[in-house]
């Protein structure tokens, strides 16, 4: 992924070392009082913590097993025997003999305990074999190192830094490490130690930085130091501005890469069929819940690949889509060509009935689907902006599709025979063309397409029957700002939505925003009354 | 007739946005009916529950709760989610003098006689909650971000939390306000915001009014920025179990939410409930539950009101709506949140005990905060100006 | 041009200019004028309600309701049926004749209210001390009478003239139409906007006076709106009998023709439009006593297109056809939701689906059709 | 306005000059300067044009529809255009009526409208009437209606509403009725008639709206030769009182109406003279006519 | 060969077609005569497809049409090019001429002798086909019925609206088409047109149509002493 580890990929190497722990254990186990593993599983918070501290600077591996088994929840008492439970079995905190479990209940945690038993684990994996969770543990103790300045913490970064520990470090561990020792030397009474503090810290281009930076400019007193302060500062500051800029940017693009989705398949639905498609947000659902289907079964029947659910939730979105789209088109849609705005009232009853049918077969409430963890995190492009996975990825998606049924439209023969077919059917069945077919088989290509985007909302959004409405003005709104039956259109429009309202709310907040782009889409239609794509010539 | 069965009406809404929430209430009315018909009913009579459809449209809340309390004479209604569809019905209830149970919790400044409130005040959860938030255990928070949809329930209790953290001493530099239109679900920028805000060093938490269906968009949104608990806790307020049914909560763990009652409570009375409506989820097939059954503070206080109902009109030995109403007063009910709840002699509201909780892996609540008794409500709330005046005891109007 | 044979030379044309009505017509016109004000109040004030032809309160008020929905559905007929326009977004106006009322009604609770001031509720909880200026006008009844009409008129305007001046038409027309109630409705929901947010306005008391919750103003509301719902049927009937009305005709087949023809769109388009918009307004002014509360998500792009459906289920090419479609689909609304609460929406969803398969012209074309087949049958 | 705009308006102005000190009339006898009183709405032919373009160039996406070109037209005068395909003819018709923006050029009705200024309804109001290339007619009407629809009045909208069709006006309809042979389809759905007969109910039209100028594109296609021996005579019977710009690609037409015939090739004048003239022209006959 | 027997075609209630019987054979043109509305659209209409018919047989080849929809007639070898052009007209003029080819082969070319035809057409195959003025677009319209290379080639009034040359390259092309096809099979035509001379010279049967009936029926040469342009012209 990238070199900053996410939190999650952070736990998962918990688990790996864990393991490996796990078959050194009877040889490093080290005495670990009953009293003391009880302390630190029940108690008011306060007392706990201080247990944790203890047995964090104990040389015991039991005790420091027991806080790494508490930081995973996985810590249980049984009348007043301390457990840790695993994968089903269980063993005696103290002994580390096998024990029942089954009664056990689990010890509560709280975000206070949470932290204190991070700062812990941050100071046991500092020397990890492994370097990655060494650079984990360092970032981690520098970013409290920065929250909140702990004596006790610095330290034990000054011992870490220092010569017998200091060689067990591995490089980039370190490099982050002496950033949160140079925070703590940021108030050194030494000038020279200061200095090269700051110079240490501008690196480093985060808001957290820069309040310490600004904060010691306001007390420094030595010319040189705060020369070099006020320089560390205004780099920070330059480039948290420019971090800004691509943040929105890409907020902006992400948000409209979702609108171009869920406009996508109305484009060719509307744009191109002319049917006012009041179901478009309905298909729309359907694909999130085909999502929701797959990744319900691979939960229970192909645990070992859920990972990769999404890889097969797309092809089925798109085809349960495609198929309802089918029906539809069959059954209701057909016999209403050329009376586009009657497809309004139709596909508004089609809406409606799909709602319902959905309420009833999978309850009024949410379903939860559950992003794959290569979805989850993101990656740090630049100091101060990690851009997440999951929106990257979306954007790729949406490229992916759009370029998709670009090439299907434009450049396939079935795309011709759409495109003839929608402008002129009788004319188009007079060459030759099957116009039922190709009507049928256009539209369940849209409503797929639709179901694709209920793939990709299911990622970011709830799952619910009444999904669709929530996208079906948009949709129609991006559409039409495109230009009907403009894919080009299309792609501008929700791009431009998209990064326009981002811009907005950044100064005006979000419900302004939103006004502010409705009235600004009032404003674009007047000046461009077929859309921003407008056909021009005779034909248009 | 005084063998026919006693009617009452369920007015929450089944399609439309509020569908979500709403359904769920529907069905603990249905519940609990079933479960005191099949003690013998009420009086000797028979329990008959009339259900109709809102639809999430205000106007068509009025018009059925007329409906309800002209033509199919119900002895009492349960209904209503949303605090706007509670105004909507409230003149008739008052022109018609019915009796509605509202289940929410809510924004207060508002006490009919018409109306009893089984549902929070903001003292009730609002406060207590960022009460704890300050604690050591709570994580010291001294900044605030008030975080909410953008309408009558969250300005409210935010107006009440911002004069409160007044008094604590937390100044307006301190308290950022940011609200989202509804159905907002694009969070990217305002997350941001919060990281910002968050990281100058100072504890931040978050205070969520957010409602409906953006929860699943911010939750997620929050997850993948990686704001964690640890560092910028979120405390919600209209976030339950049935609310992060949608998420995947393991991200999330540690966040906070304020309630009455988690169904993760560990008690008789709550292991009676949860089984009652397991059961009775799996026997009436209800989409959704049958598979996963969810309790959530809402159900429990529709459960706690239609008991109460049913044991005020046994001590009145009426349906008649005055007498019910006196009855009342002071009617004390077992509670699946473990306390003995009771409705005040005096404001239709309910004495409650408050909980936090975290959000834990499997979706359910980590109880790490309880009051030790139950708490009287202050629809009043004391840190609006002029409240001070305000009766103790709903007056009629009209 | 001279040399044409003389007129003599032909058998006179038929005049095709019709009368407003033919004797049916007017007939029908008049029992609809005397059930609105006459039959129904006595069914609901006179007869005992015991008796089986009495009406309740609850029929009263809901088809008092309905009423109103039918001036919407007639509004959006005439600019979609007779016009070609197609708006989705006439729920705003409907919901600004509406907001002006209720501003009146929440001035008339005067210091009934919750928090005893003479302000509106809402503005004492906000902090505010003083009415915002454009509740100026809201005391007085004149004033709103005409601010019903002449809000949403002029919003109207403002808003067709643009579109219309930039020859904006079809689907870009109904998009845009839709965006601005979605954009008002987003501003009605800020509290800071001064009209009441989500909540809106209700706990209204009285009207000029008289305490609302009565049956006696309800029946008079419910005549009020059945008089002025024949009253725009007449208007429309005269508007579109009148070559104005075949100028719109023209204008929605083929529009670039009529300017060939010397005609300028624009002040036809615009001023059908702006009549539709004010006969909405006048149908929220006449809802919100009847239903007790205004609110925001009277402006959600869905009310609207629902207003729409109800002119197409009709037929939206006659005048009666949207009336008929507002009882039918509204009506069945009310029946469906408290018989099916669960599944109603297939009931609705597919009364939807037949009728646009099977009845192009919509309920009242299927009327027509019956009609002539009996006609032909007789003759 | 362009220099030598300038100094084609001072020439007009010397000619009318030179006119009205020789004849008579125009202003009642009065001696009259250079201004003469104009009546609002009033197209003013004293110059002797009806119709004046100059170097109108038209293009589209880099194709020059209109090359450059320019064309005068006297009041009562029956113009025929003929060029091949894509001459731009249909394009010349565009600019005249508002429909297409010139890119370059002056278009002026009589010597002072400037019709660029002006909106396709105006511009009809003031007295130009086509007929397209395709028929266009207003479908969803009755005949009757078309014709009325058409018909020369004011077109305001509170007109309108109080319209009522005042006896001559009757009579006009009924004539024009019989005129184009529709008299029995007079309440039929002008969507419902043939394609020749379309035609007839456009050219019905125009004649209702009694414009000063007509334009009409393709008038005889699709009509039998008797129907268009009818056309022609009807043509020619109005160009004393109308000015007439006609375009056809059917010689005998042609032959039968016109004295002076323009020919167009892409977007430029090729030629121009009696139709004898231009149909001897050998560039003509290459490019349009053939051997 | 194209045989038309006793066809009944109404529009809601009004009979428009009473029985129209006519035969067209490869090899021959035949020429559909009759003034305005008389019903020779509606005829063509009906055999292709686009209107419904009360009753009366059409057979192509010894195939009955009468129960065949439109695509399916063009796939039995039927090109048409309708009266009014009816081009799609946001396709180019080259996306056009492939759409007349959806009933080939998707590899099959587009046939070079189509711009010989109307080189216009090689001029401007990338504009827009509504872009083009009315007679590019009725040369669009023939080329591309032609594309196919169809056994019957049924065209609708096609000099309508074409400058005098072209119209008597079309002449040239349709005998040659006749008597060669595209392919070198003979077509069979049927033309509907009201250009007399243009009609009478390309002839080799023609029937003339009033008020919906076939009144006069012949071969070419009975053409000018039938006196059929006085016909016509009542
Ligand atoms: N909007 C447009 N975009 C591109 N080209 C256009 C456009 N409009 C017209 N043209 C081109 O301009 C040329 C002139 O067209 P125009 O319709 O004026 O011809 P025309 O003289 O009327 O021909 P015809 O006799 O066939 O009707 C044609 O080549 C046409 O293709
Ligand atoms: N869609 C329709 N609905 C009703 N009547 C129609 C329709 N189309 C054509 N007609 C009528 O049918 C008759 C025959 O029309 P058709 O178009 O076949 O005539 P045509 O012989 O092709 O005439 P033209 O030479 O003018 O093209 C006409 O009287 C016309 O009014
Ligand atoms: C917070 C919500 C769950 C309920 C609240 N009473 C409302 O107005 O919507
Ligand atoms: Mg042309
Ligand atoms: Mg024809």
């Amino acid at each position: 992924m990238s070199g900053t580890p996410t939190p999650f990929a952070f736990r998962k190497h918990i688990g790996w070392c864990l393991l490996l722990l796990g078959a050194l254990w009877s040889a490093a186990a080290h005495a670990l009082s009953p009293e003391d593993a009880w302390a630190l599983a029940e108690g008011d918070t306060a007392t706990r913590i201080e247990a944790l501290h203890r047995l964090a600077l104990s040389d015991s591996q039991r005790a420091h097993d027991l806080i790494r088994a508490l930081a995973r929840e996985a810590v249980q008492v049984q009348g007043q025997q301390v457990l840790i439970a695993d994968n089903g079995r269980w063993i005696d905190a103290t002994t580390g003999a096998a024990v029942d479990g089954a009664g056990a209940v689990a010890v509560m945690l709280n975000n206070r305990l949470r932290n204190a038993l991070e700062q812990s684990l941050a100071v046991l994996d500092l020397f990890d074999p492994d370097p990655m969770r060494q650079q984990a543990a360092a970032q981690r103790l520098r970013e409290s190192q920065l929250t909140r300045p702990d004596p006790v913490l610095a330290a034990q970064i000054e011992r870490a830094l220092s010569p017998p520990y200091g060689q067990r470090l591995a490089a980039p561990a370190r490099l982050v490490l002496e950033q949160a020792q140079a925070v703590v030397r940021l108030g050194s009474s030494d000038a020279p130690q200061r200095l090269a503090a700051a110079q240490v810290l501008a690196e480093l281009g985060q808001p957290l930085v820069r309040n310490r930076l600004a904060e010691q400019l306001e007390r420094e007193s030595d010319p040189a130091v705060q020369q070099a302060l006020r320089t560390a500062v205004a780099a920070i500051d330059r480039s948290l501005a420019l971090a800004e800029v691509v943040r929105q940017v890409f907020a902006g693009i992400s948000l409209g890469s979702i609108l171009l989705l869920v406009a996508l398949g109305l484009a060719i639905t509307y744009g191109l069929l002319g049917v006012i498609n009041m179901a478009h947000g309905e298909l729309i659902m359907i694909g999130a819940y085909a999502t929701f289907v797959v990744h319900a079964l691979f939960q229970q029947f192909l645990p070992g690949w859920f990972e990769w659910y999404l890889l097969a939730a797309l092809p089925i979105a798109f085809m349960a889509s495609a198929l309802v789209g089918a029906l539809m088109e069959r059954g209701v849609i057909r016999w209403l060509y050329g009376r586009p705005l009657e497809t309004l009232l139709a596909t508004w009853g089609l809406s409606l009935i799909l709602i319902q049918l959905v309420r009833s077969t999978f309850g009024a409430q949410n379903v939860a689907v559950v992003s794959p963890q290569w979805m989850s995190g993101g990656i740090e492009v630049m100091s101060g902006l990690t851009l997440p996975w999951n929106r990257i990825f979306i954007i790729a998606f949406a490229a992916a599709v759009v370029i998709g049924v670009a090439l299907f439209i434009g450049r396939t023969r079935m795309g011709l025979f759409v495109r003839g077919v929608t402008q002129n059917r009788s004319m188009a069945a007079c060459m030759g063309v099957n116009t039922a077919r190709i009507d049928t088989l256009a539209f369940a290509f849209g409503s797929g397409i639709a179901g694709l985007a209920g793939v990709a909302v299911s990622q970011v959004g709830n799952v619910a029957p009444d999904l669709g409405q929530q996208y079906i003005i948009d949709s129609f709104m991006v559409v039409v700002l495109g230009g009907v039956g403009q894919l080009a259109g299309t792609v501008y429009a929700a791009l431009g939505v998209g990064v326009v309202n981002k811009f907005i709310e950044g100064w005006a907040g979000a419900v302004l925003a939103k006004i502010a782009v409705l009235v600004l889409i009032i404003l674009i239609i007047q000046k461009r009354p077929q859309g921003l794509f407008a056909l021009k010539g005779r034909s248009a | 007739n005084p063998n026919a069965p006693i009617r009452i009406g369920v007015l929450h809404s089944l399609s439309g946005t509020m569908a979500i929430s709403e359904t769920a209430l529907k069905d603990t009315v249905l519940m609990a009916v079933e479960e005191i018909n099949g003690r013998g009913g009420v009086l000797g009579r028979r329990l008959e529950a009339v259900v109709v459809d809102p639809a999430s449209n205000w106007p068509l809340f009025a018009e059925l709760a007329r409906r309800l309390l002209t033509q199919d004479r119900v002895a009492a209604v349960f209904g209503c989610w949303t605090s706007v569809s509670r105004k909507a019905v409230l003149p008739v209830f008052e022109e018609l003098n019915g009796l509605l149970y509202y289940p929410v919790q809510y924004e207060g400044e508002e006490m009919s006689p018409n109306v009893f409130y089984t549902g929070a005040a903001p003292n009730q959860q609002a406060i207590p909650a960022v009460e704890y938030l300050m604690s050591p255990d709570g994580g010291a928070a001294r900044r605030f971000v008030l975080l909410g949809t953008d309408y009558v329930y969250p300005r409210t209790t935010n107006r009440i939390l911002r004069a409160f953290l007044r008094t604590r001493g937390v100044g307006s530099a301190d308290i950022m306000e940011e609200y989202t239109p509804f159905g907002h679900s694009d969070y990217q920028t305002i997350i941001a915001r919060i990281r910002q805000f968050a990281g100058q060093g100072v504890k931040t938490t978050v205070i969520s009014t957010i409602n409906g269906d953006s929860n699943v968009p911010f939750y997620r949104e929050l997850g993948n920025q990686g704001v964690r608990a640890t560092d910028v806790p979120v405390m919600a307020f209209s976030v339950g179990e049935e609310e992060l049914r949608g998420v995947d909560t393991r991200p999330l763990v540690g966040h906070l939410a304020a309630w009455n009652y988690f169904m993760s409570l560990q008690n008789p009375a709550n292991a009676e409930f949860i089984r009652k409506w397991t059961a009775f989820a799996r026997a009436r097939n209800i989409a959704g539950h049958r598979e996963r059954p969810l309790t959530n503070d809402p159900m429990e206080a529709t459960y706690i009101g239609i008991n109460m109902w049913r044991q005020a009109v046994e001590q009145a030995r009426s349906i008649e709506v005055d007498r019910v109403r006196v009855a009342m007063r002071g009617q004390t009910f077992q509670a699946p949140s473990g306390f003995q709840v009771r409705m005040d002699d005096r404001n239709h509201h309910l004495h409650k005990p408050v909980f936090v909780g975290e959000v834990r892996a499997d979706g359910q609540f980590n109880v790490v905060w309880r009051t030790r008794a139950t708490v009287r409500a202050q629809p009043w709330s004391p840190f609006i100006e002029g409240n001070d005046r305000r009766p103790e005891t709903p007056q009629r109007t009209r | 041009m001279t040399d044409m044979p003389p007129p003599s030379a032909y058998s006179p044309l038929h005049p095709p200019s019709k009368p407003l009505f033919g004797r049916a017509g007017w007939a029908a016109l008049l029992s609809a004028a005397l059930l609105v004000c006459v039959v129904v109040p006595v069914l609901n004030l006179w007869v005992p309600s015991d008796h089986a032809l009495h009406l309740s309160d609850f029929m009263v008020g809901l088809l008092g309701k309905i009423l109103t929905y039918a001036i919407c559905a007639l509004a959006i007929g005439m600019i979609w049926g007779q016009a070609g326009i197609l708006s989705l977004g006439h729920g705003l106006f409907f919901a600004l004749g509406g907001y002006v009322m209720g501003m009146h009604l929440m001035r008339q609770i005067g210091a009934d209210g919750v928090y005893g001031s003479a302000l509106p509720d809402f503005m004492v909880f906000l902090g505010w001390t003083e009415l915002p200026w454009y509740w100026a006008l809201s005391d007085s009844f004149l004033a709103t009478l005409l601010l019903v009409v002449l809000v949403p008129g002029a919003l109207a305007f403002v808003f067709g003239y643009l579109a219309f001046r930039s020859r904006i038409t079809g689907v870009y027309f109904s998009i845009i139409t839709q965006a601005l109630t979605l954009a008002a409705m987003l501003l009605f929901f800020r509290n800071e906007t001064g009209f009441g947010g989500n909540n809106g306005f209700t706990d209204f008391r009285r009207i000029l006076g008289f305490p609302l919750a009565t049956a006696e103003m309800r029946v008079i509301l419910f005549a009020i709106s059945g008089i002025v719902l024949l009253a725009f049927v007449l208007l429309a009937r005269w508007l579109l009998l009148s070559k104005f009305g075949r100028v719109l005709h023209a204008i929605r087949d083929a529009e670039s023709r009529v300017m060939f023809c010397g005609y300028n769109p624009l002040p036809y388009k615009l001023s059908i439009w702006v009549i539709s918009a004010a006969m909405c307004g006048v149908a929220g002014a006449l809802y919100v006593p009847q239903v007790g509360i205004i609110n925001p998500s009277e402006m959600s792009p869905a009310n609207s297109i629902e207003m729409a459906i109800w002119a197409a289920v009709g037929g939206r090419a006659s005048l009666i056809g949207p009336i008929v479609g507002a009882f039918v689909v509204n009506g069945a609304k009310s029946v469906l939701t408290v018989s099916f609460p669960e599944f109603w929406l297939f009931f609705l969803g597919a009364l939807f689906i037949v009728v646009t398969l099977f009845m192009p012209n919509g309920l009242a074309g299927l009327a027509q059709q019956a009609w002539s087949k009996l006609r032909r049958v007789r003759a | 306005m362009s220099p030598d705009l300038l100094e084609l308006g001072a020439q007009r102005i010397q000619a009318a000059q030179a006119r009205t000190q020789t004849e008579p009339g125009g202003s009642g006898g009065r001696a009259a300067g250079y201004a003469h009183p104009l009546q609002a709405g009033m197209v003013d032919v004293s110059h002797g044009r009806i119709l004046y373009l100059e170097d109108v160039t038209v293009s589209f996406d880099g194709f020059r529809a209109l090359n450059q070109l320019s064309l005068d037209i006297a009041p009562g005068e029956l113009r025929c255009i003929i060029g091949p395909n894509g001459a731009g003819k249909t394009t010349l018709m565009d600019v005249i009526t508002g429909k297409t923006r010139p890119d370059a050029g002056t278009v002026y009705f009589g010597s002072t409208i400037d019709l660029l200024r002006h909106s396709e309804p105006e511009i009809a109001a003031m007295g130009i009437g086509r007929k397209f290339q395709k028929p266009t007619v207003f479908e969803n009407l009755t005949v009757f209606e078309n014709l009325e629809l058409a018909l020369a009045c004011h077109k305001g909208v509170w007109a309108s509403m109080r319209f009522k069709l005042k006896a001559e006006q009757r009579d006009r309809l009924a004539q024009v009725l019989h005129t184009i042979e529709l008299t029995q389809q007079c309440h039929a759905l002008a969507g419902s008639l043939s394609h020749g007969q379309k035609q007839w109910l456009e050219i019905g039209m125009l004649l209702m709206q009694e414009p000063k100028l007509l334009l009409l594109d393709e008038p005889v296609a699709g009509m039998t030769d008797s129907e268009t021996e009818r056309t022609a005579e009807l043509l020619s019977k109005l160009k004393q009182h109308h000015s007439l710009i006609v375009v056809e690609h059917d010689m005998g037409f042609v032959r039968a109406i016109c004295s002076k015939v323009t020919v167009l090739c892409e977007g430029a004048l090729l030629a121009e003279g009696t139709l004898d003239e231009v149909q001897a022209d050998e560039r003509v006959i290459e490019v349009y006519l053939g051997r | 060969m194209l045989i038309i027997e006793q066809l009944h075609q109404y529009y809601s209630g009004a009979h428009i077609l009473r029985g129209v019987s006519l035969q067209a054979r490869r090899g021959e043109i035949t020429v559909v005569l009759g003034r305005n509305g008389v019903g020779k659209t509606t005829l063509l209409k009906s055999l292709m497809g686009l209107v419904p018919i009360r009753s009366g047989r059409i057979e192509f080849d010894g195939h009955s049409l009468v129960q065949a929809t439109p695509y399916q007639r063009a796939r039995a070898g039927i090109g048409y090019v309708p009266q009014g052009r009816e081009i799609f007209s946001r396709l180019t003029v080259q996306e056009n001429l492939l759409m007349g080819l959806a009933t080939k082969s998707a590899k099959t070319p587009i046939p070079p002798v189509l711009f010989e035809l109307f080189p216009v057409l090689a001029q401007m195959s990338g504009r827009r086909g509504g872009d083009l003025s009315g007679g590019q677009q009725q040369q669009l319209a023939i080329a591309r019925a032609l594309a196919a290379a169809p056994g019957l080639l049924v065209l609708d009034e096609p000099t309508e609206g074409i400058q005098p040359n072209i119209i008597k390259d079309i002449g040239r092309v349709l005998q040659h088409l006749a008597k060669n096809g595209l392919d070198g099979q003979p077509m069979a035509i049927l033309l509907v047109e009201q250009y007399y001379d243009f009609a009478a010279a390309l002839a080799s049967q023609f029937v003339v149509m009033q008020r919906g009936e076939v009144v006069a029926q012949g071969s070419g040469e009975e053409m000018e002493m039938a006196n059929i342009s006085k016909l016509v012209a009542i």
